[in-house]
C-alpha cells in the first residue's frame, strides 16, 4: 500500500482537528513547565493551514508539504513555529512532485523532518523534546521494514513507541527549551512537544487506517 | 479570566490599535505581518535597530520604539516569539543602508525565529547582526543547555545600543556595545502571584497565599524555587546576592539599576524595593551611578518584580544619558 | 497579604527613603512631618503649587513634583489624608513670595487638613489659594452631600497649572487656570479587584471572579454598581458615556484623554482600553488632540482602570504641552 | 462626684487601649462603607497621645485635653483626625486651667466638643456619621442631669443612647464623608466614626466607675 497526496491532505486536516481539540490538554501540559501556549500555537498555526490548504488540494504531496511547513513558519513563531515548520518543508522537499509514496519514502520524509528539527532546535535524545517522541518512532518504523513488515503494521510499531517515547520525557530533566530553566523541576512533566509529535502521528496512522 | 480585553484572540492586535492611536507622531504600526516602526524611519546611513518577542511584556518591546532607542519592534502573540515574517518585514523597512542589529532575548523560539529572519535578511542582501541577551542568573547556564533567559538587561541594552546606533556607529561598533551590555549586566526576578495568559483563561501556575516563587521567568515559567513570603529587605538580598556574586560586582563599581515591576506591582513597592537595593550596594561599596525604577519588562498582571545591575564606564554612561524619546521611556527631548 | 513591604507601619518611609535615593537632582524629601520639594524650589516670584492625599496612589502626588508641575507633594498614611502639619511646613518651604496654591482632592479629610494648614498659613502670613477637584461622575453630586470624588482630573490638573505657575503666573490666575481645569474635567473608574490596604491585610472588599464594580473610588470604595465582566468595548462605554453626558461634551470638541490603569492593570489592557475610548469619541465627532496612558492615580495593586476628559482650549493645549520634568512625567526637558 | 485631671489621663489612657484592641473590629467596619483605615488611624493618633501623655501628667484638664486634641490633629490625618482633634481642643478650651470638673462642666466641654465638629464636617444629625451617637449621648447626659441624677447613673444613660445612636446609623443613608459615595449601599452598616465615639463614651463611663 503506498501513501497518496489524498491521504497527505486528510492527515494535515485530520492533526489540524486534534490539535483543536486538545489545545488546552496541550496548553496545561505546556503551563506545567514552560509557558502555557504550545496548544494555543499550534491551533493558530494549523488553522492557518486549513485556509492554505485549498490551494494545495491538488497538487503533488511536497507542494502539500511544504505549504504546510512554511504556513506554520510564518503563523505559529515560539519554539514549535521553526521547528515543525522546518519538518514539514523539509519533508516536502524530499517528497518533491511525487503524488504517492511509499513506506520507504515515508521513512526517508521523517527522517528528514528530524534532521530539520535537530539542525534548528540542536536537541539530542534524552533532553526532554519533541525530539525524544520522533526519534524512537522513527527508529520502530526503520525497524519494523526491515523485519519486513508492510506499511500500516510498521506504522502502528512506530506509533506505540512513539508513544512510549513520549510518556518517556516525563521523568527526563530538560536542557533544551523552555523547561530547562526549571532544572530538577521539570522533572515528572510530560513535554508537551512530545506530546503534540505523538498526536501527529496517531493522526497519521488514523489515516492510512481508514477503509 | 479578568482582563480588559475583548476577546483572547485579539489582544495584541487591539492593543497594537491603541498604541497607533496614541502615538502617531512617534510610531507608525504595520500589520500582517505586524511590527511598529519609527514615525521618522528608515534613516539613511542609520544603523537600524529592532527587537521583538512575544507580547505581554509591555511596554517592551513597542514603547521602546522611537528616537535614540529601537528603529523597530515585533510583537508576537502573548508570551509566543514572533515569526520571521514580521522580522524580516522589520528588518527592509528600517534598513537605512547602515544593516540591521537584531536585538534577541535567549529563549529558543525568539533565537531560532530571529535566526530564519537573519538568513532571509541576509539573502535579500541587508547586513544583519544579532546579539542575544542571556542576563538572568536564576537559570543555570551551561553548554550543553538553552542557556539563561534573556531579561531585564534587554530594556537597558536597547536604550544604550539605540544610543550609539543615533549618533550613527557602525553595525560592528554597535554589535561590540550591545554585546558589552550584555557581557556586564545580570537580573534575577520573583513573583508573588502567577500571570494569566489570555488564551489559557486560567493562572499559568498556583501560588499559595504565603508563598513566593523566586527567580521566576517572564513567562510565568516557574522559578529556582518555592519559599514563604519574607520582607522587602529579604527579598532584596534573594535577588540581589547572586547577581552580585555571578558578574561579579565588586567595590568601587558603578552600576546601573534597575528595580522593575511586573506588570500587578504597585509603584510604591518598586520605590521600596529600590531603597533596600541602595542600601545593600552602599554596603558592599557599589554605587548606583544611574537608575531606572517602573515597569518597563512585564509578565500581564502578575505581581512581582526583578533587580537588573548593569556595570557602568564612561561609555556606556554616556550612551544612557543619552536623549531618548519614545513611548515608554523618554529624557532629554 | 503578598506585598514587597518591610511592615505596614514603615511603607510610607521606606518609599520615600526609595524617591529621594532615585531622583536626588530632581526632588528632596523631608520628614516629620513628611513631604516631598522640588530640589530646586522656592523660586522667588513663583507661585509655589502644592498637594497631597493619602499614600497608595503612586506617582500621584510624589512622582509630580518636578520642573513645570508641583513644588510639593504631602503624602498621608496609604488612603488616609496628610495631617496639616505635613501642608503648613510644605507651604512654608515653597513659598517664593507670590503665594502658594493648594490642590486638595474633594475627600472630607482632605479638604478638611487642607483646610485647616491652609488657616494656619495665612496666620503665618502666606497667600494661601485653594482648589478642589471633584471630576468623579460615579458619584451623585449636591449641596447637601459631601460631593463628588477627585480623581482622575487632579493629575492632569497639576500638569496645566503647574505649567502657569512655572511661567510665573500670578496666585490668581493659577487658581482660575485650576478652576477651569476641574469644571472642564470628568471621571469615572471601575476595578476587576480589590486592592489590600497594607495595615488592614486583607481585601477591602471581595469581588467574584466574574463581577466587577463599576464607578469605583481609588480606595478601593465600592462603587456605582456590581456587574458580570464584559468586554473592553463594554467597559469603555459604561465609563464614557457618563463622562460625556455630565459635562457634557459635544460633537466638535478637541479633548485631552486619559486612560489610567489602577495600578495592577498591565499596560498592554490601558492601550486596548485606549482604543475603545478613540472609537466611541470618533463615534460621537469628539477629537482627542492629546493623551496620557498609563497608571498615573492608583489604588495600590488594584486592576482595572479609569477613564478622564477634559475639553481643551488653545489655554489648556498649550499649558499640556509646555515642558514638565518630573519622576513620573516629562517631556519637552 | 466630680471628674478629676488624674480621670481625664486614665480616660485617655483607656481610649489608647480600647482603640488598639478594637483596631480592626472599627478598619472592618470602616471596609465595607469606607477606605479600610479608621481603626489604623485611630491607633496610631492615640498611640501619639500616649507618648506625650507625660508631658502634661501633672496639667491641668485643659492642657492635657488640647494636646490630645493637637497630637490628633497632627497625627491621625483622614477625616476622623481634624474631627476628634477639634473635639478635644474644643472641650480642652471649655476646660481651662482647672483641675477638677463638675457634671456639668462636662455636659459644656461635651457640647463644644460636638459643636466643634460640627463647624469642622458640617454633618447634621441623621447624615450616618459619629455625630449620631454624640449628639444622642448629650441629650441623654442633659436630660439625666435636668432631671435631678448624678453624675455617674446620668453618665450610664448618656453611654446607653450613644448606644443607640451608633446602632441607628446602620440603617441611615450616608450623606457625609466617604460613605455618601455608596449612595444607597451605604444603608445596612454601622458607621465605623461613630462606632469609634461609642468606645470612647463607655471609656469616660468605666473610669468614672473604677472604684
Ligand atoms: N531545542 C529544541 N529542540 C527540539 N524541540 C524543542 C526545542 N525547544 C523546545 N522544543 C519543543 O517545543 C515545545 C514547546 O513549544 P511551544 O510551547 O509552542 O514554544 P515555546 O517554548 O516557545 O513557548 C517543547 O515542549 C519541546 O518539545
Ligand atoms: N463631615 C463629617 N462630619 C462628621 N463626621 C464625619 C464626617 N465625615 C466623616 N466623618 C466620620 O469619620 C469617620 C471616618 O473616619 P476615618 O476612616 O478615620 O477617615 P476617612 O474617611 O478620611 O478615611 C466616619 O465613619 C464618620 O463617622
Ligand atoms: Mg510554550
Ligand atoms: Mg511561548
Ligand atoms: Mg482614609
Ligand atoms: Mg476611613
Amino acid at each position: 500500500m503506498n501513501i497518496t497526496a489524498e491521504h497527505v491532505i486528510k492527515f494535515v486536516e485530520r492533526v489540524a482537528a486534534t490539535v483543536k481539540e486538545q489545545r488546552d490538554y496541550l496548553t496545561d501540559l505546556d503551563s506545567a513547565i514552560g509557558d502555557a501556549d504550545h496548544g494555543a500555537n499550534l491551533d493558530r498555526g494549523f488553522s492557518a493551514v486549513l485556509t492554505k490548504l485549498p490551494t494545495v488540494a491538488d497538487k503533488d504531496i511536497g507542494s502539500i508539504l511544504k505549504t504546510v511547513g512554511t504556513t506554520l513558519v510564518s503563523t505559529v513563531g515560539g519554539a514549535s513555529g521553526p521547528l515543525y515548520g522546518t519538518a514539514y518543508l523539509r519533508a516536502g522537499m524530499v517528497m518533491g512532485d511525487r503524488f504517492e509514496m511509499s513506506a520507504d519514502d515515508l521513512v526517508a520524509a521523517l527522517e528528514a523532518a528530524l534532521e530539520g528539527i535537530i539542525a534548528r532546535g540542536k536537541a539530542q535524545r534524552g533532553e526532554k523534546t519533541m525530539v525524544d517522541a520522533i526519534g524512537p518512532g522513527i527508529d520502530a518504523l526503520k525497524a519494523a521494514r526491515a523485519a519486513g513488515e508492510e506499511l500500516l503494521p510498521a506504522l502502528r510499531q512506530a506509533v506505540a513507541a512513539t508513544e512510549v517515547g513520549m510518556l518517556a520525557t516525563t521523568p527526563m530533566l530538560a536542557t533544551k527549551g523552555r523547561a530547562s530553566y526549571l532544572g530538577d523541576r521539570s522533572i515528572g512533566h510530560q513535554d508537551p512537544g512530545a506530546t503534540s509529535a505523538f498526536l501527529m502521528a496517531k493522526a497519521m496512522l488514523a489515516v492510512i487506517e481508514e477503509p | 479570566m479578568k482582563k480588559l480585553i475583548n476577546s483572547p484572540e485579539n489582544v495584541v492586535k487591539d492593543a497594537l490599535d491603541g498604541m497607533a492611536a496614541a502615538h502617531p507622531d512617534l510610531i507608525k504600526v504595520s500589520y500582517d505581518p505586524d511590527y511598529i516602526v519609527r514615525a521618522d524611519g528608515p534613516i539613511s546611513g542609520k544603523v537600524g535597530v529592532i527587537s521583538g518577542g512575544g507580547s505581554g511584556h509591555e511596554p517592551m518591546h513597542g514603547g521602546f520604539v522611537g528616537r535614540g532607542m529601537l528603529d523597530a519592534a515585533c510583537p508576537g502573540a502573548v508570551f509566543t516569539s514572533p515569526v520571521p515574517d514580521q522580522m524580516l518585514a522589520a528588518t527592509k523597512a528600517v534598513n537605512g543602508g547602515a544593516g540591521v542589529l537584531h536585538i534577541v532575548k535567549n529563549y529558543t523560539g525568539d533565537v531560532m525565529n530571529f535566526e530564519m529572519a537573519a538568513e532571509l535578511g541576509a539573502a535579500e542582501g541587508i547586513e544583519v547582526a544579532s546579539v542575544v541577551t542571556n542576563d538572568d542568573v536564576a537559570v543555570q547556564d551551561s553548554l550543553y543547555t538553552a542557556g539563561r533567559r534573556g531579561v531585564g538587561v534587554t530594556v537597558l541594552l536597547e536604550k544604550i545600543v539605540g544610543a550609539a546606533a543615533e549618533a550613527k556607529a557602525p553595525l560592528a561598533e554597535v554589535k561590540r556595545i550591545a554585546e558589552k551590555v550584555n557581557a556586564h549586566g545580570r537580573s534575577m526576578g520573583m513573583a508573588l502571584t502567577s500571570c494569566t495568559v489570555p488564551h489559557a483563561g486560567k493562572p499559568t501556575f498556583e501560588l499559595p497565599e504565603d508563598e513566593m516563587e523566586i527567580g521566576v521567568g517572564i513567562h510565568g515559567e516557574p522559578g529556582r524555587r518555592r519559599v514563604k513570603i519574607a520582607s522587602a529587605a529579604e527579598i532584596a538580598e534573594m535577588l540581589t546576592t547572586p547577581i552580585l556574586e555571578d558578574l561579579p560586582f565588586s567595590p568601587g563599581d558603578n552600576v546601573l539599576a534597575f528595580v522593575n515591576g511586573m506588570g500587578g506591582t504597585p509603584q510604591i513597592e518598586l520605590y521600596l524595593m529600590y531603597n533596600e537595593l541602595v542600601k545593600i550596594l552602599n554596603g558592599r561599596g557599589i554605587t548606583v551611578a544611574r537608575n531606572l525604577i517602573g515597569s518597563y519588562i512585564t509578565s500581564l498582571e502578575m505581581a512581582g518584580c526583578s533587580i537588573t545591575l548593569v556595570k557602568l564606564d564612561d561609555e556606556l554612561t554616556g550612551l544612557w544619558d543619552a536623549p531618548v524619546l519614545t513611548p515608554a521611556l523618554r529624557w532629554g527631548l
